[in-house]
């Protein structure tokens, strides 16, 4: 293993880049390109594999390069299995595997020249050829050069982006030529803005017309040194950045919003079931916590059930993480809750200790260790606006099911028999019941519906956060705080609350950081409450 | 006041004689100015809670020593005016003046009460973690600071002031049992007590009798017309019978304002009032 | 409800300060602590001797105690539940630390004062006591109540937690204040300091019991049992219920702050967890264990917790929750009035007071 | 122990006062077994680090026994849980040290908070105390071994590293608390004093558990789209990391564009995350499970066995407590007695194998030499090591970076027995050589 001393710069790298990144471009040229300018050479499969047998990075790059550029039919499988960490070389042997299940502790190989099985290898047998991040960017660019996607639309328009800012005097004729071949609108624009950076560079102010109200942060970098000077092109170039600058400035908004909602959306959805159970029923309910925890945990456990399916799980979470956490909910208020009617404050000290015994439980069963839960492909990524505003979609998924559950509890609360029954029994029991409510089934109800909600948020946590035994607690501090801060009893009050939190949150970050902002908005609830001792919806009317 | 009337109350009159009074009751000092008149003026109040307007340009006037009774169907704004007398709810309109120099608006409960305004509510609610004496001892006139609470031991003088109120409210027999375990009239003996103890210059009664036996009503009313004279009554009542055998001055209160005033003959046969309350309502009572 | 018969008659404890539970908790209080002492001086080959971890282990409960005592004084007999006291029991703490501190390196800045310690206990008693003031001032002044106060605590103390977990506070950020040795010029380590200590919160937590048994007969007491259970009807007939609770809120926190004093130098550290709000609510969750509105309930409550966690954690560390948490479900159910409850039963006599929560039941 | 104290304590008050004046002979020390104490929580926030380590030390005995002991003697463990409470971690400690059965070393602590609490016990009672976790210097305590690493073992190779791969602007990110703390004022200096302007440095704090990574992931992205080749340098803690990376991973930030190099995430930490799409984030440690070697195929496969769990997986932590317990064993040995101060003599110099293929030897100022290497993280949730010094680096207990420091160090040995030996003045500030 080599020492990173003897490393010089990446520039070689990047020049390389370039030139896949202008044969990617050149879709109907690609066998002439491969062919004329990185010569093929034929060589023993053998000997191409044993240049990879090295500790130097450097080395094994030119050695990927030369497998790449020879005419060996298992060259695209050899660079897939060495990206993959599953090109290896028998220790103290002289055979070339490739693994093909390195899930276990014992893989099955086989033989990397000839594809024949070759038993099973493990650690011990096999020596895996290491790769790392900037070897990892160039064997990705040489598959996709190799591939039979290179040249269509999408690849093109990918390496026309990265060209931007990467033009350079060498390079500058070909691209031109290639815009003026290209077929495409879409590949077409951003090569005009990368030829249009170029002739800015090289003085030309008209060029800078195209390059207006761009957001790319490339076109920002390399405006910024040129527009320092007192030219009339540097000056050109100010207001080309202040007009990309204040442009930015409202997306950078929008972004913030953005943040503060979905940071709302969890507290609202931690939140809400005990807007519920605390707000409705009057019960502290120190294991709410817990109650999201374990949505959290059913949502684990149905992937583990269909492995290979996260977005089937997740949506077979939703009705599941409800009803597992709902039941729970069910079972607590029947043995616990139920015998403490009108002792609210006793509730916090059942429920405590019922926090407890989950959270060990957990501990217990699933043990102390945090669980891997995946996100279905399409929970993952952003959905990019422009260069300064995108939407993580795992965050927006959970904004938008935050809203839902939300609608739904509403709409539950306003429109059917059960939403009837328990704002009755909640304004007056005895009424209720002399009206034929069957209180102690409300109550019951209610409860798993607020542990139920709950459950849901689990699920949505589950996307965005660990899965382990402390999920719930580091929850129950803010949660309480949304449903007070909003009026208890409220469950518009709890949205706004939760919304409004989230966003201050946000705005603050920026300034004064994290741990400030935690601070300024809990003192700043603190100060509100004195102002408002019964939240922002609080019950008004005469009281007596 | 008509000859009527008066025979009607003469035995009542009698029973209320100044000295027939006990000392006890006499009002503690206050720094009330009357001079001036009323003791209890509300001018042009309105309050409205989420769109409804429960009390609407209200104007009352209350005489010292004066006994009076309000009457008013449910929602009238019977309760909510006592909440604007005593600090408890802020009006959004008008004023509220405790004698001449009191401007009641810019005062908090705790500084009303000591200004000699004593309330019984609807609801009794007395101490139940204490016993009937220490409820009247903790409502006895005196020093209210946290330091003097603290150091405060109940004087021969105070003790003697118990057992006279004791004896007036009938718990004399119960003087050691908590509040919380006694019968429903009772405690609104106690209550009543409690602002006995209090000494106040305006009683703001809301509902004295509900729940009471006929001869239990019968003491309050007595009670009642007896303290009337040297210290201010406002009777919120629904009960008219109770009200007709001691309302000297009745208001009738409706949707937030004066509907009607006078004596309670006058009051009775008006048609409006008739309407509103006496026809429309008199199973409620 | 209790049957009218059993309560016609008076308790006459109630108003007196030599009540028998007053005297038979003292009594334990001290006999407990001579018996505690005497075992300690028996020679270390003695099957009875008690190491010196052990008392140190007994002081340790006896600053808990004293922290329940402080929670169950406005909890109790004023109703205000606060789920943040842990914050007053560590500023009291850090007021220590930075004083033991002060004794091995010279302090930066305004915590160079602290070096003295008539200024270092002032600080035990001001810090705790001015923060309760200034909330106290505020949330009473706008009568914020019931949940909504509990609440509010917990963000007190939350933000307290993070603003203390930063270095820039210059009192050691999550570490905290540690490595003491020496307190009024002894060693700290030395087994007479540890007796020392020991004695010291035992007294302290005697002393703070006849403070808050003395608060509660007073008529102070009395206003403030009434102010529990009918605020509202406090206010007219002429109280400033803001100022009663004020006062007991701020006497509470600086028993705690004093709680936390001792707690430091016999635990030697003191670090921003102590503000967690989950502390707190443990501390709330001993007081109820143990019997509200009973001072000897909260003591008895703080030291059967914490001696349970003693010996659990030790004996069965896989299994300590289920047992804890249990426990606390079952006390709820069965006896809902904590150990306190079960001893008045034992005693065959009814606890005159009505209990809160019960009077909701029987209106 | 306490609990057995308190239990005579009972039984003592209800014999009358003073009665009991029987005596018991005093067990002697080098009889019976080796008592072995493991102080690590197994409830409580950080039972999710912690309670591996003690399922490790209990292997580790319940070898050794397999071998025939120590000394001849068996060996015993004693497990408490101190449920993630630093005043429990004090009072359990003092616990084991005291009493007949005083254990004769303890494994454990994972925090530096809860190291601080333990460290006036130790000393006090004279105790032994091996610390796994990396962390953040500025100490040395007689008692205490720190077999994890120290800053110039894990935070400035790592540092060298990214330098090496062309990196010119730095985010430091960490969770608000000592470590993070020091380590950041740390790189700070060693940037600085390699040339790196203050604009290129970023330096961010976060409360422990954060999950809102949202704004503070959008900085960092702008922060590198400055046309400089960024990295990330990450002492985030425990809980707050699955957001942090989810958050990377959603905004498109790979480990191509910027790298992140952690200093707190291990193979364990990965089991609760989706690698995927961290495929090429960095962390620096002194082992990894994948390093190759024959010792660490046999840990693994004791480890398997012992847990029964195919899927266990190794950290650098259980490397540190393997190293440590070897380290006392072997010190036991030389000494010939389980006595604290003659460990104490004979544990410095002493050399064990690590699971990495080379050994460790226990340095005078209670550090230990390890390896440093950098890991990139697979889709399987393991590392690949890309990178690793040459030879072993001894850890520094006072950074060399830090003014209030750079003059110090350590050594314990026996004519010095210092623990912060200012080198100028040649004044010693803490430990008996002080007097």
């Amino acid at each position: 293993m080599s020492t990173f001393k003897e490393q010089p710069a990446r520039a070689p790298l990047r020049g390389r880049n370039i030139k896949l990144l202008l044969c990617l471009l050149m879709a109907w040229s690609l066998s002439f390109i491969s062919q004329s300018v990185f010569a093929a050479t034929s060589s023993e499969p053998r000997a191409l594999l044993e240049a990879l047998d090295t500790g130097n990075f450097q080395a094994k790059g030119v050695a990927a390069q030369a497998i790449a550029d020879s005419d060996a039919e298992q060259k695209t499988r050899w660079l897939q299995a060495l990206l993959d960490g599953r090109l290896g070389k028998e220790r103290r042997g002289e055979r070339f595997y490739i693994v093909t299940d390195d899930s276990g502790r014992e893989w099955p190989i086989i033989d990397a020249i000839t594809f024949e099985d070759a038993g099973t290898g493990t650690r011990r047998t096999v020596d895996i050829f290491k790769i790392n991040n900037d070897l990892r960017t160039q064997i990705e660019g040489l598959l996709a050069s190799l591939s039979l996607s290179a040249g269509d639309e999408a690849s093109r328009l990918a390496a026309a982006r990265q060209l931007i800012g990467e033009i350079e005097a060498d390079n500058a004729a070909s691209v031109r030529q290639m815009r003026n071949e290209e077929e495409s609108d879409a590949v077409r624009q951003p090569l005009d803005v990368a030829l249009a950076l170029y002739d800015v560079q090289q003085g030309d102010a008209e060029a800078l017309d195209t390059l207006r109200g761009n957001l790319d942060t490339r076109i920002r970098n390399t405006l910024v040194p040129i527009a320092a000077g007192d030219s009339p092109l540097a000056a050109e170039a100010r207001s080309v950045l202040d007009g990309i600058e204040s442009k930015r400035v409202w997306y950078d908004r929008a972004q913030t919003l953005f943040f503060g909602l979905s940071a709302g959306s969890i507290l609202v959805l931690a939140a809400i079931g005990l807007a519920i159970t605390f707000g409705v029923m009057g019960v502290i309910n120190m294991a709410h916590g817990e109650l999201i925890m374990i949505g959290a945990y059913t949502t684990w456990l149905i992937q583990q059930a269909l492995p290979g399916q996260p977005g089937l799980a997740l949506a077979l979470a939703i009705p599941g993480g409800f009803l597992v956490a709902g039941a729970f909910g069910v079972v607590i208020e029947r043995t616990v809750i139920r015998f403490l009617k009108g002792r609210p404050l006793e509730t916090l000290l059942a429920t405590f200790g019922l926090s407890l015994i989950l959270q060990q439980l957990v501990r217990s069963v699933f043990s102390p260790l945090n669980r891997r839960v995946t996100s279905p492909e399409w929970m993952q990524g952003a959905w990019q606006i422009n260069e300064a505003l995108a939407f993580t979609l795992n965050r927006l998924g959970v904004l938008l099911f935050c809203l839902a559950v939300f609608a739904a509890l509403w709409a539950l609360m306003r429109f059917t028999r059960l939403g009837l029954e328990v704002r009755a029994v909640t304004q007056n029991r005895a009424m209720a019941r002399a009206m034929g409510v069957r209180a102690t089934r409300v109550d019951m109800l209610t409860f798993g519906l607020g542990a139920g909600v709950a459950g849901l948020a689990g699920v949505a946590l589950s996307q965005l956060t660990n899965v382990g035994p402390n999920l719930g607690q580091s929850y129950i501090v803010d949660s309480f705080l949304v449903v007070v801060f909003g009026g208890v009893g409220n469950l518009w009050g709890t949205l706004v609350a939760g919304m409004s939190l989230g966003v201050i949150n946000q705005v603050l970050q920026p300034w004064v950081g994290a741990v400030l902002a935690k601070i300024i908005v809990l003192v700043g609830v603190i100060l509100f409450i004195q102002k408002r001792p019964q939240g922002i919806f609080a019950p008004k009317g005469r009281t007596s | 006041m008509s000859g009527l009337e008066s025979a009607r109350f003469g035995r009542l009159r009698e029973l209320a004689r100044p000295d027939r009074v006990f000392d006890f009751m006499a009002p503690a000092q206050s720094p009330v100015d009357v001079r001036h008149g009323p003791i209890l003026y509300l001018e042009d109040v309105s309050v409205s809670f989420d769109g409804f307007q429960a009390i609407n340009g209200l104007n009352l006037t209350i005489d010292d020593g004066e006994l009076r009774c309000i009457i008013g169907p449910n929602g009238a704004g019977k309760t909510t005016m006592m909440d604007i007398i005593t600090g408890k709810t802020r009006p959004d309109t008008g004023q509220v003046w405790f004698g001449s120099r009191h401007n009641l608006l810019a005062l908090d409960e705790p500084q009303i009460a000591n200004l000699g305004i004593g309330r019984k509510f609807q609801k009794p609610t007395v101490f139940e973690a204490l016993d009937v004496t220490e409820n009247l001892e903790l409502a006895m006139a005196g020093e209210r600071r946290v330091w003097k609470t603290l150091l405060a031991r109940l004087d021969h003088e105070g003790q003697a002031r118990i057992d006279e109120v004791l004896e007036t409210i009938g718990l004399n027999d119960e003087r050691y049992r908590l509040a919380g375990v006694l019968s429903h009239g009772q405690k609104q003996w106690l209550e009543i007590g409690m602002l006995l103890m209090q000494r106040p210059r305006l009683l703001l009664v809301d509902e004295p009798v509900a729940g009471m036996t006929e001869p239990e009503m019968h003491r309050t009313a007595e009670l009642l017309t007896r303290l009337a004279g040297q210290q201010s009554v406002v009777v919120v009542e629904h009960d008219m019978g109770f009200v007709r055998s001691i309302a000297r001055q009745v208001t009738v209160l409706h949707q937030g304002s004066v509907l009607a005033e006078g004596s309670m003959d006058a009051v009775s046969s008006d048609p409006r009032v008739i309407e509103v309350y006496l026809g429309g309502d008199e199973e409620s009572a | 409800m209790t049957t009218q018969a059993t309560l016609s008659g008076r308790d006459r404890s109630r108003q007196a300060f030599l009540s028998r539970s007053t005297l038979v908790t003292s009594l334990v209080l001290i006999v407990g602590m001579l018996l505690v002492l005497v075992l300690n001086a028996l020679p270390a080959s003695n099957a009875l001797h008690v190491s010196g971890a052990t008392v140190a282990l007994l002081g340790k409960y006896f600053t808990y105690m004293l922290l329940a005592l402080a929670v169950d004084l406005i909890w109790g007999y004023l109703g205000i539940l606060s789920l943040g006291h842990g914050a007053f029991f560590a500023l009291g703490g850090y007021a220590m630390g930075l004083y033991l501190n002060a004794q091995t390196s010279a302090l930066p800045g305004w915590q160079a004062m602290m070096t003295y310690f008539p200024v270092a206990a002032l600080m035990v008693l001001l810090a705790p006591g001015l923060l309760a003031l200034a909330f106290g001032w505020l949330a009473f002044r706008s009568r914020v109540t019931g949940v909504y106060f509990s609440i509010i605590t917990q963000a007190l103390t939350f933000a307290l937690m993070l603003a203390f977990n930063r270095n820039e506070m210059g009192l050691g950020g999550s570490t905290g204040l540690t490595r003491f040795y020496e307190l009024m010029g002894f060693s700290l380590s030395s087994e007479g300091m540890t007796v020392a200590l020991f004695v010291a919160s035992g007294v302290a937590v005697l002393l703070a019991f006849w403070l808050c048994r003395a608060i509660t007969v007073s008529r102070l007491g009395r206003v403030s049992l009434a102010t529990r259970d009918a605020e509202a009807r406090m206010r007219f007939i002429g109280y400033r219920v803001d100022h009663v609770k004020l006062a007991l809120f701020v006497v509470s926190a600086m028993i705690a702050g004093v709680a936390g004093a001792l707690y430091v130098p016999q635990v030697g550290i003191i670090n921003p967890s102590t503000f967690a709000p989950l502390f707190s609510i443990e501390v709330v969750v001993w007081v109820a264990l143990g019997g509200r509105a009973t001072l000897y309930g909260a003591l008895l409550g703080a030291l059967v917790v914490n001696y349970l966690k003693t010996v659990l954690t030790g004996a069965m560390p896989d299994a300590w929750l289920f047992i804890l948490g249990a426990l606390f479900v079952l006390v709820t159910m069965v006896l809902p009035q904590g150990i306190a409850g079960v001893i008045a039963k034992w005693r065959g006599r009814r606890r005159a007071a009505v209990r809160p929560g019960q009077r909701e039941a029987s209106a | 122990m306490t609990t057995t104290s308190l239990r005579k304590l009972i039984a003592g008050s209800s014999i009358a006062l003073g009665l009991a004046g029987f005596g018991t002979a005093a067990v002697a020390q080098d009889e019976g077994p080796i008592r072995v104490g493991i102080l690590h929580s197994l409830s409580g926030t950080m039972a999710i680090s912690e309670s591996t380590l003690k399922d490790e030390m209990l292997m580790l005995i319940a070898k050794q026994n397999d071998a025939g002991g120590l000394l001849g003697r068996k060996l015993e463990p004693v497990v408490m849980d101190p449920a993630s409470d630093w005043s429990l971690y004090a009072e359990q400690a003092r616990d084991m040290l005291t009493g007949d059965d005083r254990v004769d070393v303890i494994f454990g602590n994972w925090t530096s908070a809860s190291r601080k609490a333990v460290l006036p016990v130790v000393e006090e009672l004279n105790g032994l105390l091996f610390y796994p976790v990396q962390y953040e210097g500025e100490e040395s305590s007689e008692n205490i071994f720190y077999t994890g690493a120290a800053p110039n073992q894990q935070a400035i190779p790592a540092v060298d590293y990214l330098m090496s791969q062309g990196v010119e602007r730095w985010a430091l990110l960490g969770t608000d608390y000592v470590y993070p703390r020091t380590t950041n004022k740390i790189l700070e200096a060693y940037l600085k004093a390699n040339g790196v302007a203050d604009d290129d440095i970023m330096v961010n704090y976060t409360p422990f558990g954060f999950s809102d990574w949202q704004s503070i992931v959008s900085q960092v992205k702008d922060f590198g789209s400055q046309g400089k080749k960024t990295a990330v340098v990450s002492t985030i803690n425990g809980d707050a990391n699955v957001p942090f990376y989810n958050e990377l991973a959603n905004q498109g930030i790979s480990a191509g564009d910027i790298p992140v190099v952690a200093f707190s995430v291990g193979e364990q930490e990965l089991t609760g995350i989706d690698t995927a799409p961290l495929v090429g984030h960095m962390a620096a440690w002194n082992y990894f499970m994948s390093v190759d070697s024959d010792a660490n195929y046999d840990f693994i496969d004791d480890w398997v066995a012992y847990t029964g769990n195919d899927q266990a997986v190794t950290n650098d932590p259980m490397e540190a407590h393997f190293i440590g317990f070897n380290m006392w064993a072997q010190a036991v040995e030389k000494a010939g007695t389980t006595d604290v101060d003659a460990v104490k003599d004979s544990i410095i110099g002493v050399t064990v194998p690590n699971l990495s293929g080379g050994a460790s030897t226990m340095m005078p100022n209670h550090h230990i030499t390890k390896p440093v290497m950098i890991g990139e993280i697979q889709d399987d949730g393991q590392f690949s090591v890309v990178w690793q010094t040459p030879t072993t680096v001894a850890g520094d207990a006072w950074s060399d970076y830090l003014p209030e420091s750079k003059n110090l160090i350590s050594d314990w040995r026996a004519p010095l027995r210092c623990g912060k030996l200012d080198v100028e003045s040649m004044t010693c500030e803490d430990g008996p050589g002080a007097e």
